[in-house]
């Protein structure tokens, strides 16, 4: 089981600020496919991903109980 | 490194507490930066700003930015604090404080605070104008997350 | 240029109200720099300092400088506040704040500012460390008045 | 008559903050040559002069009315 956060535009285009998915051992490109599979998220191609509050590669392997993020590029200060 | 120097909250930021946290008998400098909203950008004007940010890991990030600065700049002491939430025109969203003995590393390490914060920090802008509203994001600049980001 | 922008005072100086004094809509960036009295310089350790100014004169010269920002930064705000009498550690002597729409801007002319004051104006620090004491002055330095002064 | 300020290392040298000369139309140096005769101020020959509350040359003339003040290499910040 996988927590993803989604922020900002993305989680206005899902229209929650979170899933819990049913996964486990798969790479964050194969997250983000499934996931574009069940919604019209094309921005999903352009994000980083975080695992557990940290920035991931593409191909990092997710975990059951790891807490995936969805990172638009960042606008603060 | 006090947890509490980096943080980020839903209320108006008091600077003057945020000096505070930096002040020290070592320090002969204390620069400040205060992000304000502008009402104007490009011609456009701006209503209000909301922002939004993945909290936790928000805190990690500025204290890691924290520590860049430690190292780069030694015997220096940073405080971040980022607001978020909906902010009026004028209102303050960031203050970062760095004490130091010497000014030139203060002035040095807050400008290198802010970039940072716009590079690696994840927390969002959403822009109301008067003829709409836009999430805002670099999304024209291709290199998001220089300097190694992600490891 | 309103004239309470610039101000030598004899009480504690408080940050907020310097920084109330450049808040407005068209900025985006605001930064202070706060020079605060250093318990140890070269190893030499300070109880207290006493700083005298030439009152009217500091402010012009202070006025002066915030010209010299605007003309060189346009669209800065600038107000400058200088403490005198005597200061015990990590009190606040002199406070810079700079206004601006964009952040370059205000970093550039605030650092710019506080290299003008330890130029041309006229205020003196007398170090009062705990072996003795010493009007502090760039005697060293021959070149005390660059850029043009006196003219 | 000419008012003349003294700050700084030059007010604890003279033991007083100003003094009031009867003089005018005299240069800078002249003057600083008068006050050297009378006080034992070496540092004279170091500090910048201002007329008026604005710096002012060896060789610049002052007034009746004008002051006159000796500026120490200043140390705010």
């Amino acid at each position: 089981m996988i927590t993803v956060l989604f922020f900002a535009q993305l989680q206005e285009a899902i229209g929650k600020d979170r899933l819990i998915m049913e996964e486990s051992g798969i790479t964050i490109t194969e997250l983000k496919g499934k996931l574009k599979m069940e919604y019209a998220i094309p921005q999903l191609d352009h994000v980083m991903t975080a695992v557990n509050e940290e920035y991931a590669l593409p191909t990092d392997t997710v975990s059951s109980g790891d807490i995936v993020a969805f990172i638009p590029p960042v606008s603060g200060g | 490194m006090k947890e509490d120097m980096y943080e980020i909250l839903e209320e108006p930021i008091q600077v003057e507490k945020i000096i505070e946290k930096v002040t020290r008998r070592k320090a002969g400098a204390i620069t400040t930066f205060l992000g304000t909203v502008r009402e104007w950008t490009d011609g456009r004007r701006t209503i209000f700003l909301e922002y939004q940010a993945y909290k936790t890991m928000a805190v990690k990030k500025l204290a890691q930015i924290g520590k860049e600065i430690q190292e780069r700049w030694p015997d220096t002491e940073v405080a971040i604090t980022h607001r978020i939430g909906k902010l009026t025109i004028s209102e303050i969203a960031v203050v970062i404080a760095v004490s130091s003995p010497h000014r030139k590393a203060a002035y040095e390490a807050n400008e290198f605070a802010i970039e940072r914060i716009k590079q690696i920090v994840p927390i969002w802008k959403k822009e109301h104008w008067d003829d709409g509203e836009t999430w805002i994001g670099d999304q024209l600049e291709q290199n998001a997350y220089p300097n190694g980001e992600p490891s």
